[in-house]
């Protein structure tokens, strides 16, 4: 693979990324948000695998494409009747948020482009780094790990309490 | 021990709050049993008192053990102050010979006072209960012997006081109220700061900590030499010492800071009387005693005959003022001012004479005085008035009732076989023997005539001539428009009543016998009364200095 | 402990019991338990005439002496002083034995007496209660060895005459003697206590032994005007409680007690404790003390004679005398007749209470009237008063052949001798003054009689206006058995009569000396012979003023000591060192009774020309008597002169006298009205100038606190006002912010967060 | 030139600062609680990829870990979120954030 087609491959991700990410937020339609989504986490992994993080990739298109996205199409649909024509959103702060939207973008990209005195370090990431992963994972990052363990279990006793259908709760309310 | 007789009136008092307010009886009952175990500990601690101990300052050493009984010391308070160093407060009781009389006498006035609140129907469950709370004040007033403690205790008794006369008083008791609490309030704000200069002034032997404790400030040697209050600052502690004086003044009370005894003894109920002039008024003497005159004793020296003046002034001061009331109550409030008076002379003799008179005279005081109002207290119930001039002839109504009168009366003037006279006789021993004093003493021997001259005008125009007519009685008394229980109504039961009898023989009992042989409590505060004046003598001080 | 003090004890404490018995019990004691007060006063007598009969009659020693103490009050070990106790004690010399004697027996005779005079009062048994504590505290001072105790009993007799005088306290009049008389004691006292004062703030102790015993060592550290003082304050007791000269006025309204009160009290003990007290004292007193004493005594015993030839109350003619004698015996003490004078007061005390009870009688006979005027012809219906009456005033005007002729005679002979070795000029005015009350007094007594005893009854001439006096007693006693009228006037019954003999019979001169003209020769001035001065003389007449050294003194004292060894035996609990010395002293002093060696010049230059004043003093005295009783006959019996028409030529003189010299009337408008307006106007000044202050300081605190609470209110609470104002609009403007919408929140996060950026990158870049 | 076809590090990171704003624009103004959540979704994969390209450059491995948590916790996150929204959707029958206003009060 020579550089111009890796450059090409490149772009093309970053495109879809960042236009499906575009559309994400600026569609009206919740549905077409969330399919737009799936785009943009499927450029983010292409992107992780030019930055030779192909295990993260893949967990990536794991985690959020079968499971985050598809958690929030059932939130879609839990709360929208899907029947219903206007499933659009709508907006507020439009023009503050945008302005933000500059400034920060703006501000985010002044920084990085003067800034110049990243200093990549000689020794880059190559290749797989599966092994490693899971190396560093049993012994530097044990800790974290077992923390996120406990975090997901929390998570999942958490989510299910408070999604759990509750009548006599309902009918207090 | 003497956790247990300050603090249990206060337990009396919760107890009290956990009874429905319509269960009166219980309520008296329960305030009367808490007041009687006062007084067997007070016995018990009086059996247990080895009189031979001096007290005053700490025994050799430093350590008050040895020198004060029955001590409690804990610390108590202990903040950080930063760069100021740190406030140590302990809670810190014991007793020497002065203020064991005074234990014994409050005690003793507690359970009378009780009595003779007996009758009192107005919001009977807060009455008991403030009365338990200035019952534990004044104790603890007497028990303590760190500074901080004292304070709080003599603060806490303002503010039942001020309840007790400003609700169960007389028709201006608001006014009088209110003239007590901001009159003693004043006083005390000044201690306050003298207390705090002190305590940045005296170093504990013991620990090398600034301390409250009263023992170790009654020693000069404890002070640091440059402090605000040390032994080089002489003019802050002519200051101090002043402040101090007229804060206790104000309770003993002297001239010219006396005007709101009268107002407040007239509006309060008669036990409050009986509490106030009996105990609290002691306080300010005893104060001066405990705290003003042996942490300041080169100022005392140098002010006796300031002090033997103003106790000249008010003994024949108030025996005029005394002579000159229509209400009986007034005249008996300005014979304790007047009474008091012997006590600051007896003091200014700084001798142990005097100041063994002043301490005795103290004790006397509180009981017949006590006497006197509960006697006022008798005649204002059945007639609904105290002025003089409406009576007349009581002897022949009331004859026991004539026979107390005239026995507390004749213990209020002074007259030898009760026990007045042997403290007003120690006062003036002590006074004329004393150089500075001796004109002075001279000069308020007069005293003895005045209050003679108003006790038996009183007694005449009261108890002796003529028994004037019911009729007469009925138009006299109705005259001013209120309706008044007639005495005609009162024919039978006009004498004094058992609970009356009960309250009045035990004191004229305790008149009599400590009149005819003092030693009971001579005996328990000589040795700290002799200690009292070496700390206080001028030769101690040049020793040191 | 000496037998005789133990006796003592029980003499003293039993009419302390009679008194606790009768004042608690005496309405459920059969006849109010009268029985007992006589019973244990005649008890009380019997026990004192052994005592007299031990100390006087069997031991005959004139420096006989028994003394024990006890610790009072022990006030530790006080500073500057040391050890120091204050001692009670009891000391028996042959001056207390006569006193108990004489004391207990008047008193014993008093109960006996009243139990007939008081009869059906309702306060009958009361009576007895007071007469038991009035008792118990005379004895108390005979009895004391130190002023601390003769002090204390010296006010409680003072509280017994209170309550006696005020027995019949109904009676406005009473009431206002009673306090009258307590309060002219406690002006007495005042002085009394004061020169007590002095000598204890020179020794630190209160006992007579050992005050005399530092005195004469010469250790009274204060100048010699003090000691003066200390003796002229002392005797301010005596003044008070004897009814001198300017404290008299009480004595007379005591009058208003019932009549044997009068007799036991006011004429007979209590009165006389004053000049027992100065008899005590009598050696620390400098000869300017006694200077004034005796000038006192002289005026006194002068103006008291004066009132009494005018008074018209039967008593009151009586208490007159009684001052008047009183200040005969103050005279002598003053002259240095001490013998004479106790001697006096003995022989006075006796017929005194005679004529009192003798008075009473009448009174009770003649249904409480007490005024002469209405009275006369008693002679026939009460044989044995009139009998009794006559002998005792005979020896109250000092006749010859009666006991006041000895005594006062001795204390005339005294100031004769006193006044020459004086050196005359002022000091003649004493002999003179008391001669001529002898003539005085022979003159009223003689009226009285005469008024009482002869002539025809008066009953009828008494105008019915001045009937209200006796109507008062009548309803305060409940005797209203019979009614005024005096058809039942008769005899009174055996045991009112019996005192009247028994008083009687001591007033004849047997008893007390063999020979009728000279006192000296009998037991009693021989056995209370003058003690010696411990103060010298050295204040006296310059010319005498070698006076002997605390040195010699002492020499003396402790060589005299010996042959008292004997007695010294009996004083078992005395202390030793000063103690041995003082009774040394006693010893000392009345070693040679008789020939009077006083080591002190003046004492023996008096003693001397006292002795040699003897005969004239008798043949002026007869005379003078004499004068006076013929005057007495003149104008009473033979009417030569008309004694009304006389008052009226002379009446500012007599109105003067009957007056009493405006004393009360002076007292009244002076002292009594000076300390009512000096205490009102006090009161005044407290209530509005002190408290005035006070509540001014109340006002003038309102009145800033008012003005700070304006500026409280419009500046400062409006600062804070404003600040509330502007937080409420700025609070308002940015609620609007609180949307409660999240994303509002983010939105402003983020301006923050933005706001921060592009300040960290200002400053990073500059 | 050189810019574009030398591919760095500034150019991952514009894309996640891209995502990142977008994700931000959403959270700001979406009233859907669900596309807030996606907004939040994306602001994760941008650290993400700011993450890993660090870690790339550096030669270290941290950012790869840390990467790998961020999607553990994303997971998490999006299953509480989105169970609150239900709540939400529950109580009361909308997911319009912004007529949840009861904070206000």
């Amino acid at each position: 693979m020579n550089n111009a087609t890796f450059v090409t491959i490149f772009y093309i991700f970053a495109a879809i990324t960042v236009f499906s990410a575009a559309f994400v937020v600026f569609s009206k339609n919740v549905i077409y948000s969330a399919f737009a989504l799936l785009f943009t986490f499927f450029g983010a992994a292409a992107l992780y695998v030019f930055l030779s993080a192909d295990f993260i990739a893949v967990t990536q298109i794991v985690v959020y494409v079968g499971g985050i996205l598809v958690l929030l199409l059932f939130g879609v649909m839990f709360t929208n009747s899907i029947m219903q024509a206007d499933l659009k959103t709508d907006v507020l702060h439009v023009v503050p948020g945008t302005l933000l939207l500059v400034v920060t973008v703006g501000g985010l990209l002044f920084t990085f482009y003067t800034t110049g005195t990243w200093k990549p370090s000689e020794v880059q990431l190559q290749g797989s780094v599966v092994e490693r992963i899971g190396i560093e994972t049993m012994s530097r990052f044990v800790l974290p790990f077992e923390m996120a363990s406990i975090l997901l279990l929390a998570a999942l006793i958490g989510a299910a309490f408070l999604a759990r259908y509750d009548n006599v709760h309902n009918n207090e309310h | 021990m003497l956790s247990l007789i300050v603090f249990l009136p206060i337990l009396a008092g919760l107890v009290i709050l956990a009874v429905p307010s319509s269960q009166k009886q219980i309520i008296r009952i329960v305030s009367l049993l808490a007041a009687i175990a006062q007084g067997v500990l007070a016995v018990l601690i009086w059996q247990g008192y080895d009189a031979s101990l001096p007290g005053i300052t700490a025994a050799a050493g430093g350590a008050p053990e040895g020198s004060f009984q029955f001590i409690e010391r804990v610390p108590w308070i202990n903040l950080d102050l930063g760069g100021m160093g740190s406030l140590n407060i302990e809670y810190f009781l014991g007793v020497d010979g002065i203020s064991i009389t005074m234990v014994i006498l409050t005690a003793l006035i507690s359970i009378i006072g009780i009595l003779s609140s007996w009758p009192i129907q107005k919001q009977v469950k807060g009455y008991f209960i403030l009365y338990n709370l200035l019952a534990t004040a004044m104790m603890g007033c007497f028990v303590a012997l760190d500074f901080f403690l004292f304070y709080v205790f003599w603060e806490l008794m303002l503010l039942p006081m001020y309840f007790l006369i400003g609700i169960w008083g007389g028709p201006n008791r608001e006014y009088a109220a209110i003239k007590f609490f901001l009159y003693t309030l004043f006083g005390s704000v000044f201690m306050l700061l003298v207390m705090i200069g002190l305590y940045f002034s005296v170093i504990d032997p013991l620990t090398g900590n600034h301390t409250f404790s009263l023992v170790a400030m009654a020693s000069q040697e404890n002070y640091i030499k440059d402090a605000i209050l040390g032994p080089d600052n002489v003019m802050w502690r002519y200051a101090a010492f002043i402040v101090l004086f007229i804060g206790f003044a104000i309770k003993v009370p002297m001239f010219p800071f006396h005007t709101w005894l009268p107002d407040a003894h007239v509006e309060a109920p008669t036990p409050i009387s009986v509490i106030l002039a009996g105990v609290l008024l002691k306080l300010g003497t005893y104060g001066m005693m405990r705290i003003n005159f042996p942490l300041f004793p080169e100022v005392f020296q140098a002010s006796l005959y300031v002090i033997a003046v103003l106790g000249a002034i008010n003994i024949i001061y108030g025996a005029f003022c005394a002579l000159a009331q229509q209400d009986l109550k007034k005249m008996v409030a300005y014979s304790s001012i007047s009474h008091m008076g012997y006590v600051l002379l007896g003091l200014a003799a700084a001798n142990s004479e005097g100041m063994v008179g002043a301490l005795y005279q103290m004790f006397n005081h509180g009981t017949i005085t006590a006497m006197l109002f509960l006697l006022v207290g008798v005649i204002y119930d059945r007639a609904h008035t105290r002025q003089i001039d409406r009576f007349g002839g009581l002897a022949s109504y009331m004859p026991v009732y004539a026979a107390v009168v005239t026995i507390a009366w004749f213990a209020s003037l002074g007259l030898p076989g009760l026990s007045g006279f042997i403290s007003e006789a120690f006062v003036f021993v002590g006074a004329f023997s004393s150089v500075t004093t001796r004109n002075v003493a001279i000069v308020s021997v007069l005293g003895i005539v005045f209050g003679a001259a108003y006790l038996l005008w009183s007694l005449q125009r009261m108890f002796l001539g003529k028994r004037k007519d019911d009729a007469a009685y009925d138009l006299e008394v109705g005259a001013d428009g209120h309706e008044h229980i007639h005495f005609h109504d009162w024919k039978g039961k006009l004498d004094l009543d058992a609970r009356e009898l009960v309250m009045l023989v035990p004191l004229a009992v305790i008149v009599i016998f400590l009149g005819i042989y003092p030693m009971p409590v001579l005996g328990m505060l000589t040795s700290s009364i002799n200690k009292l004046v070496e700390v206080l003598s001028p030769v101690v001080m040049t020793a040191l200095n | 402990m000496h037998s005789l003090i133990q006796l003592s004890i029980a003499v003293l404490l039993l009419p302390l019991l009679s008194f606790v018995i009768l004042i608690f019990f005496n309405k459920r004691l059969p006849r109010r338990g009268d029985f007992l007060g006589v019973g244990i006063l005649g008890t009380t007598f019997a026990i004192s005439l052994y005592i007299f009969w031990s100390v006087v009659v069997q031991a005959y020693d004139p420096a006989f002496r028994v003394a024990w103490d006890f610790t009072w009050i022990d006030l530790g070990n006080v500073p500057g002083v040391g050890p120091l106790v204050i001692k009670m004690g009891i000391v028996i010399d042959n001056l207390t034995a006569i006193m108990l004697a004489m004391v207990t027996l008047i008193s014993f005779l008093v109960h006996l007496y009243s139990t007939g005079y008081m009869a059906g009062d309702p306060r009958y048994g009361r009576f007895f209660a007071y007469l038991g504590i009035f008792t118990f505290s005379m004895l108390g001072i005979v009895l004391a060895d130190n002023l601390f105790a003769i002090y204390i009993f010296w006010e409680l007799v003072g509280l017994s005459s209170y309550l006696l005088i005020g027995f019949y306290f109904e009676k406005d009049s009473a009431a206002d003697a009673q306090k009258k008389a307590f309060l002219a004691n406690r002006v007495g006292d005042i002085g009394m206590w004061l020169g007590i004062l002095i000598l204890y703030s020179q020794f630190h102790t209160f006992s007579y032994q050992e005050i005399f015993a530092n005195l004469a060592a010469g250790k009274f550290g204060m100048s010699e005007a003090w000691l003066t003082a200390a003796g002229i304050l002392l005797f301010m007791g005596c003044v008070g409680k004897s009814a001198q000269f300017p404290l008299h006025v009480w004595l007379p309204d005591a009058m208003e007690g019932p009549t044997p009160v009068s007799a036991l009290i006011h004429a007979a003990t209590m009165v006389a404790a004053g000049v027992y007290f100065v008899a005590r004292i009598f050696v620390l007193l400098t000869a300017d003390a006694l200077h004034v004493i005796a000038f006192i005594g002289a005026f006194t015993a002068f103006m008291a004679a004066t009132i009494a030839i005018t008074q018209h109350d039967i008593k009151r003619v009586l208490a007159y005398s009684t001052v008047s004698q009183l200040g005969y015996m103050v005279l002598g003490l003053g002259v240095g007749a001490y013998s004479a004078a106790l001697f006096h007061l003995v022989t006075h005390a006796f017929f005194k209470a005679c004529l009192f009870l003798g008075s009473g009688a009448i009174i009770h006979a003649m249904h409480h009237e007490q005024d002469m005027r209405w009275m006369g012809g008693l002679r026939k219906h009460m044989p044995w008063t009139f009998a009794t009456f006559t002998l005792a005033t005979l020896a109250l005007a000092g006749l010859p052949l009666t006991s006041g002729f000895l005594s006062k005679d001795a204390i005339l002979a005294g100031a004769i001798g006193f006044a020459t070795a004086e050196g005359g000029g002022v000091y003649w005015l004493i002999p003179f003054l008391g001669f001529f009350s002898a003539m005085m007094t022979a003159f009223y007594m003689g009226r009285q009689i005469w008024l009482v005893f002869f002539g025809e009854s008066r009953t009828h001439l008494k105008p019915a206006d001045d009937h209200h006096h006796g109507h008062d007693a009548h309803a305060a006693h409940g005797h209203d058995l019979h009614h005024e009228e005096s058809h039942g006037v008769h005899e009174v019954a055996w045991n009112m009569r019996a005192p009247l003999v028994v008083l009687a019979a001591l007033s004849v001169f047997a008893v007390y000396s063999p020979d009728p003209l000279d006192g000296a020769k009998g037991w009693f001035m021989s056995m209370v012979p003058t003690p010696a001065t411990v103060v010298g003389s050295s204040s006296g007449d310059s010319n005498h003023s070698t006076a002997a050294s605390p040195a010699h003194h002492t020499g003396i004292l402790l060589a005299e000591a010996v042959p008292a060894g004997a007695h010294g035996a009996e004083t078992d609990a005395q202390p030793e060192g000063v103690a041995s010395e003082g009774h040394g002293a006693e010893a000392g002093v009345h070693g040679e009774a008789g020939a009077h060696e006083f080591s002190d010049p003046r004492q023996a230059a008096i003693a001397h020309a006292a002795h040699e004043a003897h005969n004239p003093a008798i043949m002026i005295s007869s005379v003078m008597v004499v004068l006076g009783i013929s005057l007495a006959l003149v104008v009473y019996v033979f009417r030569i002169i008309d004694p009304d028409r006389t008052a009226a030529g002379i009446r500012p003189l007599y109105l003067f006298s009957f007056n009493k010299w405006y004393w009360d009337e002076i007292y009244q408008a002076t002292f009594i009205k000076g300390s009512v307006v000096l205490s009102k106007v006090l009161s005044w000044i407290d209530t509005n100038i002190v408290d005035g202050a006070v509540n001014g300081v109340a006002v003038v605190t309102k009145k800033v606190a008012f003005t700070s609470g304006g500026f409280d209110r419009y500046v400062v609470d409006g600062a804070v006002n404003f600040t509330a104002f502007f937080v409420n609009t700025t609070g308002a403007l940015l609620k609007k912010l609180q949307t409660g919408k999240v994303q509002t929140y983010v939105v402003m996060l983020m301006l923050a967060v933005i706001g921060y950026f592009i300040y960290y990158f200002t400053q990073l870049i500059s | 030139m050189e810019l574009l076809t030398n591919i760095g590090l500034n150019h991952y990171l514009t894309i996640s600062a891209l995502l990142f704003g977008f994700g931000l624009f959403a959270v700001m103004t979406r009233k859907n609680a669900i596309v807030i959540l996606m907004g939040v979704e994306l602001i994760l994969n941008a650290a993400n990829i700011n993450f890993l390209a660090f870690s790339k450059f550096n030669g270290g491995m941290e950012g790869v870990m840390f990467s790998l948590f961020v999607i553990v916790l994303a997971a998490a996150e999006a299953a509480v979120g989105l169970a609150i929204v239900i709540n939400i959707y529950k109580i009361f029958r909308s997911v319009d954030v912004s007529a949840i206003d009861t904070m206000k009060e």
